[in-house]
């Protein structure tokens, strides 16, 4: 496990982060007193959304702002929610008139600040604002205390979906309500071959031998279970998927959208030999796949991890699915908008 | 005003100024003890809430007990973030908040502050004693504060049984195994190790307690 | 360096890859008899664009395949350029009867089977088949020994305007002239704090201790140059920057674009550091930043690396740069063009 | 037919076949040897050729000398790929094509069969004699088979002096340092090893010489 980062100063990590990928794409986002907003803001009238959460899980939050995306993402410390001022700062920046979202990635710090930045809000006469609690871990808690599970990255589909639905003009509630019901037919199960060292203090996070794995890991490498040796591929996907396809439980002709997230140092080699196994645990189920997407978009710094995510969706959340978005850390191109003759 | 009195918003920020020094000396082994069983990074957020708090504290055009004790929390719940920081600013915020309308803070008024505190961090955090926490450090704190009050103990000796009782309560972490907060990085580690948040409540409470008894003898 | 990979037979490690990457983006590619073909072809009439290459950069180059990018990718084995026959498969899939260009990434094999491609192909009767030689590591070679240089992740910047270029009906003659005024306009040197395991072997691939740094890597790890401690994220950029800089040299006034690639494992938080500290010193010198890319674009598995490359641009080839280009592992949204609205 | 009139395509199907396994027994060791200057996967890749080469061989149904090396150079060439793999293709195949036309090969047939895989090597991949390349074993094999050839040696006996060229000329690989072909990892490592693809054509001669004696004895 590397332990040296590429950084300067540790304490200046998050800002001279946030400089920098802001730099990288000026036309999709800016900087803005800590956090990071959208060049082109979304329509007056639209409900804006935004979400809080620690750094060191980059593609994610900053590469998630954009049209069809977030408004505004509230960057914390590493591994660490930003406080609930932060917070308060990111609703009045995403405010288009008609009511702000904040998304809570089910964490015991993202949930307690954004509850107090709800209270914050209140006392500052703001308000028209909600909180959507959002989980979708099931190696966190097991069936029937579905409440107590973790956010982690099938909370990708959350966004997505989400992200296009604001921008088809839907009220907060609606917002709130639609964010609530992806997360109920989203299921995620995680696991990592190394740990990672925090980037500030350059300690492992838990400890993994090579040739070890872990099933039912943590988006900041949390695990309660032992290690087992590495299996194949095919097994690892057998084992991860049964667990995820039983929870819900996905059932044959449901229409699915899978996410095979890499926590960072995975290879999209290892995804892509994970994803076909998965997709023909899929067909085999009879279980259809609408879009799939392998790669990177939330990591824990540089673990070699992986997580496999479900999205039962249907034509309304499909469509909102498919719709465009462009964020510096993902982009979706409707299928067939894809010409490009000049 | 003698610290039998009470302590006016220039001792607070004393307070405050060698709770952060004590801190800083600390960080290390705080991150350790987080190493354990968390992600190894409490003495680094700790220092950072307690720089900001150093910096904001001093800068205060007028240090009431309330506004030193406000700014701190600020400086938790802004720049320390997570559940930890939400918490520990929630008690300073509330232990602030207990402060207000009084220019100097007697053993009786720490007592009811204290109260307060560790309330809104249970409220809020939902750990109860036992769990592993900063709250096995700020029960039997808040008890002994109490208890000094009644004694009518003078706040330099108030605080001096407050730390002493929080660090009997940091220290009985080490044999509790963890089951609250974000679930834990490997909870086999952490027996045997004493609980970094409660750690951090027994440094900031003895600090309080040396600053202030440096108070009466200067 | 983690040694166990999440793979199935070492043997099927790229059929089982392809595979996987194939029923990911059905959309965009599919796979035929070992080739990543685009899904809808290109229209009749336009030069078709072939890459062959060793696997194990992915998402290089099975990602780079779609509208406005590749034809065709004919992968090989691990690391290891394709032979000649299954590049001259790859010639005719990618056939629109206007004539192919083969882009050859400078390295031994690579070259050494594209030119017997191209005998084999003339063999058939197949003409009408060019390739270009594209280079850009300036590790490699030094200045007036250009063409001695290896390709490395700067060919970012070919394929894309490339692949824009072909898009607009230009010849074989000038699809080749492209290619190679942009590789001429194009610099990168690369940098690795670990090195990584061939997945087939396990074996490690060079040796660079935690904490340790090799600047100059190639692609496949490659490297002359002895370890460096590590050192910050500034001064790594000052060092490898001016060495880029004064190689073309870029100069005041110069509008370029950027790419910060991942070999694998960095953390976009390391690359977006990295990007500050270049915008910085680009700025100081007056160059400006047409548009910057950070991601995992060319990889060497998942070694901590990441390459710095810079493209010098003009009208011509910035406009080609910004059209929309969709690949499984890359897209291309042009500025303005993301609106959401339904 | 005996040895001393040649090998005919039944002998050389069971020369490749034989030197498959030959391979597939040093491949570990071909590894090894790439990974001090290499990418240590060299035994892989030859391994992966010559096994193509054994199945596509062995299905032949009209084999000729020069069908069998036809055979086995697209092993090399779509199976191995690489430089390598369109290097060793390419000296198959120029050795199958100047077998063309013959029922069996003799000393003759053979020096000049290996000359001519040896400049297409030598003409692809640019490495000179010194390099540290499978060029360094080839240029004393192709001599040596010359040499047999110029003294009426038996097919046997040409080969065993080619087989015994090509392991000295890859033993001397040892003391070089690589100067060509894809940059080297760590050039320092390679001194004192042998060089890879050099040690695959003294085990690729050295296989052909012993089963083509097995023959003459049996
Ligand atoms: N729900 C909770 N109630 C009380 N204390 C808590 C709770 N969650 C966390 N803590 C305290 O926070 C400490 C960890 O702080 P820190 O390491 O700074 O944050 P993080 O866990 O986010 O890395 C724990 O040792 C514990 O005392
Ligand atoms: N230009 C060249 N000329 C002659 N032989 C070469 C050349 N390039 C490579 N080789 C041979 O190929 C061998 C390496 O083969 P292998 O490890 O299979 O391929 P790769 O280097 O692509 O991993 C070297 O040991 C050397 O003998
Ligand atoms: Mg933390
Ligand atoms: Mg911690
Ligand atoms: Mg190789
Ligand atoms: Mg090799």
């Amino acid at each position: 496990m590397r332990t040296a980062k590429l950084i300067n100063d540790p304490a200046d990590i998050v800002s001279e982060m946030l400089e920098g990928y802001a730099a990288a794409y000026p036309d999709i986002v800016r900087l803005d007193d800590g956090l990071i907003v959208r060049t082109e803001p979304k329509a007056e009238g639209k409900v804006g959304l935004v979400i809080g959460n620690g750094s060191g899980h980059e593609p994610a939050m900053i590469g998630w702002v954009g049209p069809g995306l977030f408004d505004v993402n509230v960057p914390g410390p590493i591994f660490t929610a930003p406080g609930p001022s932060k917070l308060v700062k990111g609703v009045t920046a995403a405010d288009r008139g008609a009511g702000v979202l904040i998304c809570v990635s089910h964490h015991a710090g993202d949930l307690l600040n954004a509850e107090m930045a709800l209270e914050e809000a209140a006392d500052e006469g703001i308000d028209n604002v909600e909180m959507a609690v959002l989980w979708d871990d099931v190696g966190s808690a097991p069936r029937g205390r579905e409440q107590e599970r973790r956010g982690s990255a099938g909370l990708f589909f959350v966004w997505k979906i989400l992200g296009a639905y604001a921008e088809t003009g839907a009220t907060l509630s609606e917002c709130k309500a639609m964010a609530e019901q992806v997360r109920d037919n989203t299921r995620t199960l995680s696991a990592s071959l190394t740990s990672s060292a925090h980037p500030v203090t350059r300690q492992p996070i838990g400890e993994i031998p090579d040739g070890e794995m872990i099933i039912g890991v943590g988006v900041h490498g949390e695990s309660g279970t032992g290690t087992i040796p590495v299996p194949t591929a095919d097994e690892t996907v057998d084992l991860m998927l049964e667990h995820i396809l039983d929870d819900l439980p996905y059932e044959s002709d449901d229409e699915v959208c899978v996410l095979i997230n890499n926590a960072g140092a995975l290879t999209v080699m290892e995804l892509a030999i994970l994803n076909r196994r998965t997709s023909q645990i899929l067909a085999e189920r009879d279980i259809r796949v609408h879009r799939s997407w392998l790669g990177s978009y939330a990591t824990t710094q540089d673990s070699a991890g992986f997580a496999i995510s479900l999205c039962r969706v249907d034509e309304e959340t499909k469509r909102l699915y498919d719709a465009p978005a462009v964020g510096a850390g993902v982009q979706f191109t409707p299928p067939g908008d894809s010409t490009v003759d000049q | 005003m003698s610290a039998r009195d009470g302590l006016d918003g220039e001792d607070w920020q004393r307070l405050v100024l060698a709770t952060a020094d004590a801190i800083d000396e600390q960080a290390a082994e705080l991150s350790r003890l987080d190493a354990a069983g968390g992600d190894g990074d409490h003495g680094v957020n700790v220092a950072t809430a307690m720089g900001h708090a150093r910096r904001e504290t001093t800068d205060l055009d007028d240090p009431t007990p309330a506004a030193v004790l406000s700014v701190t929390a600020r400086a938790f719940l802004d720049e320390m973030g997570g559940a930890a920081g939400a918490l520990f600013g929630s008690f300073f915020r509330a232990v602030g908040r207990s402060f207000n309308g009084h220019t100097a803070i007697d053993a009786a008024q720490l007592a009811d502050a204290l109260e307060a505190g560790t309330e809104t961090v249970i409220s809020r955090g939902k750990a109860e004693p036992g769990d592993k926490t900063m709250v096995d450090a700020l029960v039997p704190a808040a008890a002994a504060g109490r208890a000094a009050a009644e004694a009518d103990s003078s706040i330099v000796d108030a605080l001096g049984r407050i730390a002493t009782a929080a660090r009997e309560g940091a220290s009985s972490t080490s044999t509790m195994t963890p089951s609250i907060g974000r679930a834990r990085y490997s909870e086999d580690r952490s027996l045997g190790v004493q609980d970094p948040g409660a750690t951090t409540v027994a440094l900031i409470l003895e600090a309080w307690a040396a600053a202030s008894d440096d108070r009466s003898k200067s």
